[in-house]
């Protein structure tokens, strides 16, 4: 089967990758870029269409699975991961992929979310998090900003976002990723991260909601500003960003600095180190620190990334030891369990 | 056998049927005693039928009344259709059991008491002022107050145990004690000692020990005048085991997986009385049979979906309050129309209610507990023989309609027990799947058109890609419709799905007169009650008839045609009138209900009152 | 007014009544025209009804069918009941809206289409092959084709606008025609523009000159040679406002809470048509309402829950699936009998099914949804103002007789308007509520002699800290208890608490004679369209009644004598047949159903020849 | 009000927070030991009786609020948080408890939970964690070890256990420690401390079952072992544990290690110093971390302590700024609001 999936995959294209359905978000809305960003790298992941489930819950970012020319199950509002979770377990052969959005995920579907990871289910969780509820037109959601104000908040939110990153690692998840719907290339490299990974692996994609929530994410994404407020996470390689890659970031005590490294007063050598197999991942959890604090860039790319046995394998393992040791189960056998006797 | 020898001068009763009682606190392995009787009995050849009884509490303090834990059982040379309304004997350890227990002992019934367990603090715990074995407060029994404690030490004194392993080895004698008395074979449990504590070879001495200390005190002892006999009933031949509800549910639904040729994957949350479901299906590994403790109940139903979904088996079970929060979950199946099979092993309600009492009050969730309309296959077990049949049948119609289909059992029938004929796996009728496989002209929603069934196209097929959802789907393609007359055909073909199984399911059968004055229309667990009402009301010359219901949605065709012939129509239900308020309804028939709901099943006697009554008019 | 002196020699018609849909794209703000128009006319007196037609996409792409947004107004001199089965007059900004409304227009109804929106790429987007403005396709219409975009340019040609904000006024030109044809003030809107754009003059000129170039338009061209005239309807005096259902079911329970001391939570999680209900609460920070907005359904009901038992007045706004979810809470509030509001905003189904169409398939829901038996108060409101009416009743009820009380309204009436009349604040009944404070004697669990209500003794209350939970209590203490006979007292107690409340309320009214051929039984939104066929077929001089059900239970006490009165039984529904089953059931009469389940509401004409079908036999 | 607290709070103890009801669990159960402490911590914390309320989901743990003699509340399963949150939102006057199971709290309640942390709405969680589901006679739970053989796993469990701090910190939680039921004078400190502070307050308590999981932790209680297995934060101390206080933990990049501070290679100047306060939250993140390392010893104490306004009070806040902006709600105007007309 790999051999066939191998042959197959040098058939496809980006284009065998869209359903026959009309695409239906609003013009320009963020959510066209992860569809075309997905479908371009999925003919490279070595996964024939056919084994290929996408599974989400509810919102504008759920209507992904109609998109893509695979199996598709569109299910209910933050169930996603739990549902996918039952695809893969009853069938370890399929890459099942969740789409999903910053409500369907963390508001209805936290407790999902954060048993998926901790299980290391290989399923991958793609969230668009747009920092509102879009289908149901403009409520906050739980990565809004403190004080957002919407329909439901005309006076400000008062509750603290989540951290979905730092959210995942304390729920054990073994891949925690970060990228944005406006840099398609590097979109396109963590959606390949992802399918790499064998175990939970998740994606927060920071998508902007040109409706509900326009520009949220443009400080990390417009040409001038990005620059200096974005740093990409790169395993094996020091924390530097800026227009001019100028900047670095140094670790003072636990506490993340940004620092100038062309004046000559700090070189690369002094900068930190990413490692996405940090044991402790004391380091992505650092990094997770980073993201609300004005002080620093936002960092983008893989946090974590571990390897230990899946839930759908130790699955599998237990049925062929479980039939190793007691034979293929033989139904007049288990009938006849315990104490019988015969009426003559 | 052993017992036969030791039967000196003391005169020997022959009986139909007896009910026992075993009564003592949560740790003086009443439940094991109670499971011992019975495999001896079942070999003796009665049939028989047994109830266990929980206390709510894991282990509560020794000797208080919430404490108690109880197991009954009904024997007899006849068919035996329920642990008996009243017991005729109680056996118990201490006092609390006997104040537990003595409202369900008839008059004139005997009591066995273990004379150490009267103590000044237990007889307090239990609330008795001053021990009722000194005053004439139970002169309306035979009281039989036997050293159980004392007897079973002198007979182990030999061996060196501590004073508690002695003591756990005091209900043995008191079971050595109930087979001399009614004859029944020790051997079964004399191995079942054997395996059980094969690595403690003191243990199984002092358990034997035990137990023929109890069995030839009866013989010698002068309390115990008489024996008695039960003779085999006569069964239909063939190998039986001793099966409680729960048990054959999993077994039914592990065997339809087998003849299907599909995998079982069962998304579960522990809840009583439904967590034994997942217990035994855990253990069948070897039979490609996943189970997966979810992390809550909405969970394991969205787990069953998306297995069903990848082309397994999707079962969930649980019980009321768990069936409540899987109702989401089930009209998404509904609306995707997956195979899918709920089993609700039913508890008294409402809220979290009585976790560990039974309860039929959940068949108004069943059949409408969802938003919108999404109507879906209801089948319900009457007895626990009965749990395997219609497991088996769940997963049959849930397949062969795509359907999800909610499997009723509770509390009573599933932690019930009785003999089991086993059936032959070979004989279990087959059941056809076809995923298929050719794209052409595939659509995703195009029905079948006797069933209405829609194709189960599994992933991993070639070219068959295809999108399923919640949101109403268009005719044949299943794509996403908002169109007003399509919805209105998808409504009605979802409707007609269902109902067409009516013609393949059996007509509901009529024991007794076809017509009369009266007819008992039951479901579920209330089936042995009301059989053995019917019985006796019938020997005494009464025109009442019975149907029992087991397939609730759709019901029976010929139902209607059988109730117009009868004058009046009961129905005994442990809720407040569910099914009658269902019969009233589709039939306009005048049914009226007898209605219990005290997390207790219906007594024989009560409802053989209620028949009486009506039919003097 | 400005628009009388336009009128030259063109003739005048009076009406009794019209409807005018406005059709076009999400963008081209048809949703603010139509409340424009509707302002208007409800200041030139009419009685009116209304209804917005939302697209499910978001911001669909433009020219798209699916993008199609409407608003359909019903006005008249006569009390209108319903927005109009069919319009007399559609308004079309572009093809696709022409497409989708034309099937609504009646034969013989007039079409005002915008000419630029036209263009070969919209028509293709519509999937028309040909521009049916150039066919006879239309013959059975009156076309008029107004260069609307170009008139609308031309107006504003020296305001040096960008072309996308001159695109944006193109609506009020659309308007001004529409006010020019029905005469109606202009006024109201030129204030509103003011307001609006208070603070960009050049948006305040341009919409100004395009809403007058639109009025003047149909002054001097020759396109149109008659205006209408529709009279002041005869309303009881009083101020008015509009109000859709959803703000007036709001406003019920501000009003509520605050005629009871009480403040108000609203747990509630955003779902489409319910979410109102929170937007609108969340801005009455100064009425102490408190709302929150929770990570799910079962949240928002849990922590209505909480705020209940701490003495606020909870209450949670949902739809269907969240319905669903709240069910096992929902369950234990019955348990714990404290009051709740559940107000639950039908959608279609099953599963997510048409979150933006209306349905009132969740009686059952509302009535069975629960595990065990778990009876509550089920209410439902039939109009827009009813909304306000039962929301108040809800309240009363639920903290009266300390129950949950479901209130079912549906995406009919939340989005759909009328003109309300303003009650005084003073004018509404007081709800009286007691937190009980005397320690002595106090149980939590001892009932009200009449209502059967238990004492809402709440936290920080000294000396009655007691304990409650889901469950079974033992009477009066509210201890746990799983005792037998203490079930069945507290099961009986709940129920009929419940039913008592029949004792509460007012008695079912029968529109029409009290007896005759047919009754028609309805309930919820259904009441305008019901009402409309029954004035029609009344005045044809047929023998038929209504009945509409606002209270679903209890139901009414005279409703099964009233029911009895009648030769035959309609309960239009849009459901698959729930209420007709529970009447069936109840009071055993031979109702009949007639069943709609597309996502739409009734017409009253489908009504009419339904019931003309039923009396000719 | 706090004067009369004060006066009334001198006359309770541990007697008055006794309620008239039977204890039921079994003989020897942790349960007990948690229930004592804080019938005795009680009457110090300053409230009065009438002002606690005691919320629980299901679960031999969730019947504790029959026992305490407040106000109280025994909800469903799971959701005993959000329940908890109502009433505090209701009435922020009173003092709110939560006591909740591993399996309540972490299974099907984990989403209340890990949202009630990330609004730090002021209610304090006990989790009384015996990893295992007790009241539902021995399945294992989502805190019980990878492979534990329970009756819902013959063949062992095959999902990785949370780690509840950990999760706890992830989702925001501003109060997070961790106590023994079997070290009383240390539950008691814990539960002093979680009624000072202000905010979500979690507590995660190892509670024996000794019917289904007996001796889950004696490594932690019992004299011999514990003294080695266990280590105490204490803010501003230095990580000392060990029969004679002669080990210490000093941190090796971002690694904790054991060290000997008896034989004069490390002075307790080389370890590591609790800050409870630490903003970034590193320090209890790494603490968390030690919690399965089989080389590390368990710490107990006060993981974090940080300040920020809570849900409920600013919510009250946003009622008063409305009031005091808009004036005390008026109905009459409320209802005449919008376009408003007069028919005659
Ligand atoms: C049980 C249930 N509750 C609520 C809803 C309504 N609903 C649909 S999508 C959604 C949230 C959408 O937000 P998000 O997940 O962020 O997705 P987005 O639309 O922003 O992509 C909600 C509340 C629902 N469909 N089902
Ligand atoms: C909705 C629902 N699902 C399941 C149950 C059954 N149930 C009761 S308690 C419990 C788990 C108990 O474990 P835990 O929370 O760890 O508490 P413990 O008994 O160990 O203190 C379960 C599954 C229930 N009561 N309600
Ligand atoms: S509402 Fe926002 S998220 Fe949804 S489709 Fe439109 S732009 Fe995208
Ligand atoms: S089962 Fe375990 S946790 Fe529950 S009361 Fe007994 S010992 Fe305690
Ligand atoms: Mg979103
Ligand atoms: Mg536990």
């Amino acid at each position: 089967m790999a051999e066939t999936a191998e042959k197959e995959q040098k058939k496809y294209t980006a284009k065998d990758f869209q359903s026959d359905q009309d695409v239906r978000w609003c013009p320009g809305c963020g959510d066209y870029s992860i569809l075309a960003q997905a479908q371009r790298v999925f003919p490279d992941i070595g996964v024939e269409k056919k084994d290929i489930v996408w599974v989400s819950g509810i919102g504008c970012s759920s209507r992904f699975p109609y998109y893509m020319d695979t199996y598709g199950l569109h299910g209910i509002h933050g169930r996603a991961p739990i549902i996918a979770s039952g695809v893969k377990m009853a069938r370890p052969d399929l890459s099942v992929w969740v789409a999903t959005g910053d409500g369907d995920l963390l508001s209805i579907g936290g407790n999902h979310f954060i048993h998926a990871c901790r299980r290391n289910i290989d399923i991958k969780i793609l969230l668009f998090n747009n920092q509102i509820y879009g289908l149901t037109k403009g409520q906050y959601s739980p990565t809004s900003e403190f004080g957002k104000i919407t329909k439901s908040t005309p006076w400000g939110s008062i509750d603290y976002p989540f951290n979905p990153v730092a959210l995942a690692l304390g729920a054990e998840c073994t891949f925690v990723a970060r990228t944005i719907d406006r840099d398609p290339k590097h979109l396109q490299t963590m959606i390949k991260a992802a399918s790499e990974h064998t175990g939970t692996a998740f994606i927060e994609i920071y998508q902007n909601c040109n409706v509900f929530n326009d520009g949220a994410f443009f400080h990390l994404t417009e040409k001038g500003k990005k620059e200096n407020n974005v740093v990409v996470l790169e395993h094996g390689k020091p924390l530097i960003f800026g227009a001019d890659n100028d900047k670095g970031i140094r670790l003072e005590g636990f506490t993340p600095k940004v620092v100038d490294i062309s004046n000559g007063e700090f070189s690369r050598d002094d900068l930190l180190v990413h490692n996405e197999n940090n044991k402790d991942d004391v380091l992505a959890y650092i990094f997770s620190r980073m993201t609300y604090d004005p002080d620093l860039p936002t960092p983008i790319g893989v946090f974590r990334k571990i390897n230990k046995p899946t839930y759908d394998s130790e699955m599998q393992k237990q049925i062929h030891t479980s039939i190793e040791k007691r034979g293929k189960g033989d139904l007049d056998e288990l009938f006849n369990k315990g104490e019988t006797w015969v009426v003559k | 056998m052993d017992n036969n020898n030791s039967t000196q001068d003391k005169k020997t009763l022959t009986l139909e049927d007896v009910v026992i009682h075993f009564a003592g606190d949560s740790g003086d392995g009443m439940q094991l005693t109670g499971s011992q009787f019975t495999t001896s009995s079942a070999i003796a050849g009665n049939d028989l039928n047994t109830f266990p009884d929980f206390p709510a509490e894991i282990r509560a303090p020794a000797g208080t009344t919430y404490g108690v834990s109880g197991f009954q059982i009904h024997f007899g040379s006849r068919k035996i259709h329920t642990p008996g309304d009243t017991s005729d004997v109680l056996v118990a350890m201490n006092p609390a059991a006997l104040r537990v227990n003595l409202k369900h002992l008839r008059d004139g019934g005997t009591i066995i008491v273990n004379n150490q367990g009267f103590t000044p603090k237990n007889l307090k715990l239990a609330g008795y002022e001053k021990n009722p074995l000194d005053d004439d407060s139970l002169s309306n029994y035979q009281i039989h107050r036997v050293d159980i404690s004392k007897l079973t030490a002198n007979a182990l004194e030999d061996l060196n145990l501590g004073s508690k392993i002695v003591d756990r080895c005091k209900n043995f004698f008191a079971l050595g004690l109930m087979y001399w008395m009614y004859n029944r074979p020790i051997e079964p449990t004399l191995s079942w000692i054997k395996v059980k504590f094969k690595n403690k070879p003191e243990l199984i001495e002092a358990n034997t020990r035990a137990l023929k200390a109890g069995l030839h005190y009866g013989d010698i002892t002068e309390i115990f005048t008489t024996r008695y006999e039960v003779r085999p009933a006569k069964l239909t031949p063939g190998a039986y085991r001793n099966i409680t509800g729960n048990t054959a549910l999993a077994l039914g639904l592990v065997a339809a997986a087998q003849k299907s040729d599909l995998e079982l994957f069962l998304g579960a949350y522990p809840i009583t009385p439904a967590s034994d479901v997942l217990h035994e299906l855990s253990q069948f590994k070897n039979f490609n049979v996943k189970t997966f403790q979810a992390e809550d109940e909405i969970a394991a139903v969205s787990a069953a979906i998306g297995a069903s979904y990848a082309g397994g088996l999707g079962i969930t079970a649980t019980s009321g309050p768990g069936m409540a929060l899987k109702m989401e979950a089930i009209g998404l199946a509904v609306m995707i129309e997956l195979p899918l099979v709920i089993a609700n092993i039913q508890r008294g309600g409402p809220s979290t209610g009585l976790p560990t009492k039974t309860e039929q009050a959940d068949l108004f969730q069943a059949m409408f507990g969802r938003n919108s309309e999404a109507p879906l296959c209801v089948l319900a077990a009457s007895t626990p023989n009965d749990c395997f049949i219609m497991a088996y049948e769940a997963v049959r119609i849930a397949v062969k309609y795509m359907t999800p289909v909610i499997l009723l059992s509770d509390g009573y029938i599933a932690n019930g027990a009785e003999p089991w004929r086993i059936p032959k796996a070979s004989d279990l009728e087959k059941i056809d799947i076809k995923f298929p496989t050719n794209p052409e002209n595939f659509l995703p929603y195009k029905r079948d058109e006797k069933t209405l069934a829609r194709p189960w196209a599994i992933p991993g097929t070639p070219n068959m890609q295809h999108r399923v959802g919640g949101l109403e789907k268009e005719d044949k393609t299943g794509n996403i419709s908002y169109d007003a007359d399509n919805h209105q055909k998808m409504v009605d073909y979802r409707t007609e799905k269902i109902e067409r199984i009516a013609n393949d399911i059996p007509d509901a059968v009529v024991h007794g007169d076809i017509e009369g004055e009266l007819l008992v229309v039951g479901w579920g667990s209330t089936h042995g009650a009301i059989t053995s009402a019917i019985e006796r009301l019938r020997l005494n010359g009464k025109s009442v008839s019975h149907v029992h219901l087991r397939y609730l949605n759709p019901l029976p065709k010929n139902l209607g045609e059988i109730m117009y012939n009868f004058k009046n129509i009961l129905v005994p239900e442990l809720n407040k009138g569910q099914l009658s308020t269902i019969l009233r309804s589709k039939y306009l028939v005048p049914a009226i209900g007898y209605n219990k709901v005290q997390g207790l099943p219906f007594k024989a006697a009560e409802l053989e009152n209620k028949i009486e009554e009506i039919l003097r008019g």
